[in-house]
């Protein structure tokens, strides 16, 4: 496992939930690779916050993108290589604020892609301000009176949006969350896994996650059963939440083309233009 | 009458088949082997309004149209008002008598005769393409043919309705209009299409837009063409995941572009940076209309050089180039991609409405096409952000052994995120090396196109409006020398040497000036006049020519 | 000994109190009377890492810190491995015996004599103060009364933890500097502070932001601001959303301003183009930081001069000014509100870091300050964008009798879109003389800042580097003629006139020369030597002074 | 009624269903204004789009905005000015696509402003490409081949993202519509009008829509209820689909300020700095 990772600093928190997304994919990886997925096809990406400094951690190939636009990015390496694996680091101010709308437009289309939600409710690398999926009331920087603003919910939203594979995990429970893992990248489509991360420096959830957590033990079997375990908030239910079978975007729109791959030779190109400009 | 140039107008409200009789209008003059342009003016709207398309063709090479128009149709009031005064001398002015009545020109009874058929969708431009084969003299059986070809919906209304036209105006005006026929038949492409098949030939794998006029029938015609020549092309939510779709995609090894216009590419340009630092080579055709924010839509402009030039925050090389005609869109697409790939980096052509969406007959060589290239990396230990001596690292994709990692944070040759001073103030000293890598590369290709003139003195334009300047020369038979810059950045300042302290006359489409202001702040040209246009029309050669002779 | 400048530098990780020691400090110095200049050196995370803040004082105004310091306090090794050369001439290096020992300097237990206590959190930067306490003489008295004041919480903890450090250290050090009182004691301000205050003394009601450094606390300030001074301040979902509500609410009168860094902006440039078409006045305060992309979140830099000089498609105005001091950062900010209003168009605050983020003692008079206005509407037959003499149309605000439409299109003077070659230029026009009308403007105001020296040359800088340069002038003893230009666009090229064949030597904090490059372009200026600085960090005076000995 | 138009030549096609929301915004201006809400109150915004186009034709105050950013922009003009009725017309690629995010995080804080969406399935004005919203296999000029893509139910998103007003309206049904357009506008917080609207150029769905709607009975009661009916495809119920209280943003982050006119006095704000700047 060591060789999965790097020799960044690595700059969270002592006690921060990260540690454990970054163990639990880590783990993923290697069974992954026991079951024949080399980890040279899985590339990462990751927006910008304390979450997004995994991949600096991580020793796999990617892209660090920009604040909420690693879900495009990460789509586009998918489209134009669809062979590559790819799951992207977001946090919850990443993909829930600045990024929703590529995040749901990448549930819409089913873009073959893994979204890993680093779900902390702030924005932990700039100093602690209210996200788009924390409680009414929160007094961040920003909000110093306390929020005014019910918090957005993730699940239901991607439900709404088509999403094929939705999951949440906890940091704490990290083989339940290495599994969940290992079930998104795996999974031909859209998934997204809702991961309950405490920030010890902003928002320490370890005690109320602790208490509040349970592992479910049936996958919902209907759209509508998602989505009312979807909306719990007296217990908060880890697993798989949905699944779905369609196909991804990339083949649905072009089939097995692999457009980094199945280039048209010069000779080809210039023929077929040639004819084309021809009479 | 036997003239060089002939033009053909025909203007009505959209939905009434004005493009499609300027299209067909343009393969009857093509078909005789003369050189044509097309220029359609058209409004934002989809039914109604007014809209006309200009075909001026010659047995030379053409540039541009002409507003002076020696065959005018018009199906409707409107268009009358707007064109009856632009019929050139000797010209022929033909109205919708249904419209309209004691006008001069002749009248027609578009309307009631259209009215005979079940559709009148397109029907009137039916009509005035029946007009403009009398008028050369053509018969019916070829204009019967014409229209099968053309219009192969409702063909025999069409035919039946054509000749009803045919038959009115045949007596007045038959073969008024003797052309001289050319050397060959030559393809007729529109502008978007040109950069299309240029970035295709240049190794094009990845296309996303999202659709925004001028640039839209770039998308569109590569959407139609993705399944032959295998090509992904995506319209995703917007111009944000547009551009961050195509850092990722450019990751992967496959050539990447994307278009759209102003306002389009403004959304663009934190992606634009990302792609500066990455080092991801991402080509970006940005076709400009009249601005700010969404100005006139369906017009052109040059008004965003600047924004072009200086584009996305912080330091990093923008290439930007933009061309001057049909032909050199086609080549310098594939050139363009050819140097963001060489040297790792964002690149803009820059290119406007007018050359987009206008058409003209073509001759290309795609054999003279330059592929897209850059450097593959070979053996262990890769370093993403490797310092060499040009500044230029070696690439390549996954799947690899080797780590691969692009980093939008300041990083180590590793692409590892980095806040130490060494890695800050080296990192942009690689990148800054590239500039200075592709100024000399650039010494060695093209940048500048001259057209020597014997008249001691210069025009300086760019763009589109290079092709006005180059018409209303021959039109108005004035041989100053034309200077083209094609790159715009790095701007060739060394090829500018010999012009600096001349009679130098600009020419563009902005209302302040920006070219002109480049021209003199970055290589210190001495600028006698600045010629500027910017009422969202292209240049009309004839009043360029007076205005150019007027300031020589 | 006594000093003039008297220079406290503390390290350690984030967490660990460094900051809040920094500031602890420049109060106890500004209480001595004395002018202090705070700079605190931070990575992008939370705990961890290696943080200083640096804190120079003189009893005259003082411009920079220094990084030679004669008190440094490392709160572990690798502090100590980053500051241990750090230290004056006659200075004192103090650092955790318990992270390192057998090193150079006096050791203190800080982290053994911490462990005692329950919270540790800011415990170091406490003994830090109790140190600064100690080697200032102050009594034990003074530095309870001081931890009292300063750490509310946990506060008898700190006072005993502060109390055996204090011990540890006076035996050697007590009383080792004797500082020199200044005449009055003054408020300590940090930049966004200043341009905080300056908005809302300018008139401010709406402040939009999404946090981004180092704009972030200038949103934070506002927020907690807001209930007091009636303002609205909101953060929305992202940077596209801030610039176009703040269009929405100007639409009202509301004084509105945005904020961000390079990658926020970039992001707002489309609605930037729309206020520049709708004439909207808007004010965006852009704190740059190393670019591109991400760059380096928590540093400085000046890169973003080009993009911002011409951020957005299309022509239009857009004012561009840069504050060299804090002081300036106050009065500048009304006046750009003053001037966005009066020209009805986008202004761009353009600020880094350095200044941002940085605290001094300030004199304000608030008196001073310019209240935004605008040309108000009377009477009936209200036209939106009525062409004047100097192109600024009367405004007009909802609810009224009269219908006032902004749009994003291309219009004619009513607001209603138009596609009429006539109304677009002339729209063209007049926007344009609104450039005119500033330029002339601002012929009647302070655009320049000159501080006339002895020496026949010039130095030329702009932004918080002109801090910067001040202190390497002060400290050198050199006094060469200080240029700065406080607008950068339009570029007051007419101040530059004596200028422009002297010795000139510029210093800017960028890698490609770009404010170099726009006084060369611009105004014609005669460059000797660019000295520029591009690591993230800002220059050192000593460093700095040598540099442009050397230049001169 | 009259002086509600405008001089503008208008540019629709005939017989376009835009027409139908002109008319029924005038009709139902003119009852506010016998119920007391001055037209000089009321303030409009746009995108950019056919549907946009409406700005030129309303003799109204108001913002003709950037397409997807009129929800923005209107957001805008309330925040500042609380006095102000504001309302926006956003076509579907407007309001489901470029603008997607500034519309659920208007519903999220409850934004007291009124989205009238032109839903006619196409990108109209940029000649019929498809939207967030067309159903898959539509064949535009950027899907020539058929969109691969399942639509997104704009009514369904906004009900999760906390919509307080949710209503349909057919353009063909005037009076239905004009009294949807009074409530929401009577609404206090975020309106939402999903109008349906065929565009006789790229989507004539007059047939379509003259089969499948009917005037909804009962307004849904529960939230379930509500999501049910806008799932619905067999039909296509109109009226409101939802309704709740919340306050509304400007009001639970400032209560009765209103900035635009609030404003401190000068020598109040030098005062205060002034005291502020002292020890
Ligand atoms: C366009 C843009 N806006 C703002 C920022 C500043 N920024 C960096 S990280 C961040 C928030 C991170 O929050 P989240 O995604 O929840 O990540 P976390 O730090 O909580 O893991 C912001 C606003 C940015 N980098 N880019
Ligand atoms: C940033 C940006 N991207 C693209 C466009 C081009 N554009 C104008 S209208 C439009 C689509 C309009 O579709 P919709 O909102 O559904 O309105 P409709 O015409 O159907 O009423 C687009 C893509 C633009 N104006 N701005
Ligand atoms: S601030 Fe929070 S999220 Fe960031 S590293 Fe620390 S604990 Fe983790
Ligand atoms: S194209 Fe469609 S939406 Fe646009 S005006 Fe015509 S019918 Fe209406
Ligand atoms: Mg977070
Ligand atoms: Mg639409």
């Amino acid at each position: 496992m060591d060789d999965l990772g790097t020799n960044a600093e690595n700059t969270w928190c002592p006690g921060c939930g990260n540690f454990g997304i970054l163990n639990a994919f880590k783990k993923a990886v290697l069974k992954l690779e026991e079951k024949g997925i080399q980890r040279e096809n899985i590339v990462i990406s990751a927006g910008i916050g304390c979450s997004a400094k995994i991949f600096d951690y991580i020793n796999l190939s990617g892209i660090y993108g920009l604040h909420g636009r690693d879900i495009a990015s990460v789509q586009g390496i998918k489209f134009a290589n669809p062979d590559l694996k790819c799951v992207t680091f977001s946090g919850d101010g990443n993909a829930m604020g600045e990024g929703l709308a590529h995040m749901l437009f990448a549930a819409k289309r089913n873009a073959d892609i893994t979204i890993i939600m680093h779900h902390n409710s702030v924005y932990a690398l700039t100093t602690g301000q209210v996200t788009p999926i924390t409680n009414k009331g929160w007094k961040g920087p920003s909000t110093p009176r306390g929020s005014v603003e019910e918090p957005l919910n993730p699940l239901t939203l991607l439900l709404e949006a088509g999403a094929t594979f939705l999951a949440r995990g906890y940091t704490a429970k990290i083989d339940h969350l290495t599994d969940l893992i290992e079930q998104a990248i795996e999974h031909e489509g859209f998934s997204f896994i809702d991961v309950l991360q405490p920030c010890v420096s902003w928002n320490n959830t370890y005690k109320l996650y602790n208490e509040l957590t349970y592992v479910l033990e049936d996958e919902p079997k209907t759209h509508d059963e998602a989505l009312k375990l979807s909306r719990r908030i007296d217990k908060l239910p880890i697993g798989v939440f949905w699944r779905d079978e369609k196909p991804p975007f990339h083949d649905a729109l072009y089939g097995s083309l692999n457009p980094s791959i199945n280039s048209l030779s010069r000779e080809k190109r210039l023929e077929m233009i040639t004819n084309l400009l021809k009479f | 009458m036997v003239k060089e140039i002939f033009t053909f107008l025909v203007g009505g409200k959209a939905g009434e088949g004005v493009k499609k009789a300027g299209s067909v209008a343009a393969d009857v003059l093509a078909g005789m082997g003369r050189n044509v342009f097309q220029m359609d003016d058209y409004m934002s709207l989809i039914r109604g309004g007014h809209n006309f398309s200009v075909v001026s063709s010659a047995p030379r090479k053409i540039y541009s149209h002409y507003m002076k128009a020696d065959l005018v149709v018009c199906f409707d009031k409107r268009s009358y008002d707007n064109h009856s005064d632009q019929v050139a001398e000797g010209g022929i002015l033909v109205y919708n008598s249904d419209d309209k009545d004691g006008m001069n020109g002749m009248g027609v009874p578009l309307t009631s005769e259209a009215k005979k058929y079940p559709v009148r969708n397109l029907m009137f431009g039916v009509g005035a393409v029946a007009i403009l084969c009398a008028a050369l003299g053509y018969d019916k059986k070829y204009t019967d043919d014409l229209i099968a070809q053309q219009y192969p919906k409702g063909t025999e209304d069409n035919q039946a309705y054509a000749s009803t036209i045919y038959d009115h105006v045949f007596p007045e005006i038959g073969g008024k209009f003797k052309l001289e026929e050319g050397d060959t038949v030559r393809r007729i492409v529109f502008g978007n299409q040109a950069i299309a098949l240029g970035a295709i030939a240049g190794g094009l794998s990845v296309y996303y837009a999202y659709p925004m006029t001028p640039a839209s029938s770039l998308l569109h015609y590569l959407a139609a063409q993705a399944e032959k020549f295998g090509l992904a092309v995506i319209h995703p939510e917007n111009e944000i995941a547009v551009m961050n779709m195509a850092v990722g995609s450019s990751f992967t090894g496959a050539k990447t572009m994307v278009g759209t216009s102003g306002g389009g590419f403004a959304l663009m340009v934190e992606g634009f940076s990302l792609a500066g630092i990455t080092e991801a080579p991402v080509l970006c055709v940005l076709s400009a209309r009249p601005g700010p924010a969404t100005g006139v839509p369906t017009y052109t402009e040059q008004a965003d050089l600047n924004f072009a030039l200086s584009a996305g925050h912080g330091e990093f090389l923008r290439i930007v180039a933009s061309p001057g005609t049909l032909e050199e869109a086609f080549y310098l697409t594939a050139q363009m991609l050819d140097l963001v790939w060489k040297f790792q980096t964002s690149g803009i052509l820059l290119t406007e409405k007018h050359l987009s969406e206008s058409s003209t007959t073509i001759e290309l060589q795609p054999d003279n096409i330059i592929s897209a290239g850059g450097v593959e990396f070979q053996g262990n230990g890769y370093k993403r952000y490797l310092d060499t001596e040009d500044g230029v690292s070696p690439l390549l994709f996954p799947p690899s052994h080797e780590v691969i990692k692009w980093n939008s944070y300041e990083h180590d040759d590793l692409g590892i995120t980095t806040e130490d001073p060494y890695w800050i103030s080296r990192m942009h000293d690689k990148r800054n090396k590239k500039i200075d890598a592709l100024k000399k590369y650039m010494k060695s290709i093209n940048t500048v196109n001259v057209y020597r003139g014997e008249h001691p003195s210069n025009v300086i334009t760019y763009g589109s409006t290079t092709m006005s300047v180059i018409e209303a020369l021959k039109y108005g038979q004035i041989n100053p020398t034309v200077v083209q810059p094609v790159y715009l950045n790095p701007f060739p300042v060394w090829e500018f040497e010999e012009f600096k302290d001349q009679t130098n006359i600009v020419v563009e489409q902005s209302s302040t000036g920006q070219f002109a202001d480049l021209l003199r702040e970055k290589a210190g040209i001495r600028i006698k006049e600045v010629i500027k246009r910017y009422d969202g029309r292209p240049f009309d050669p004839m009043e360029l020519s007076k205005k150019i002779k007027e300031g020589l």
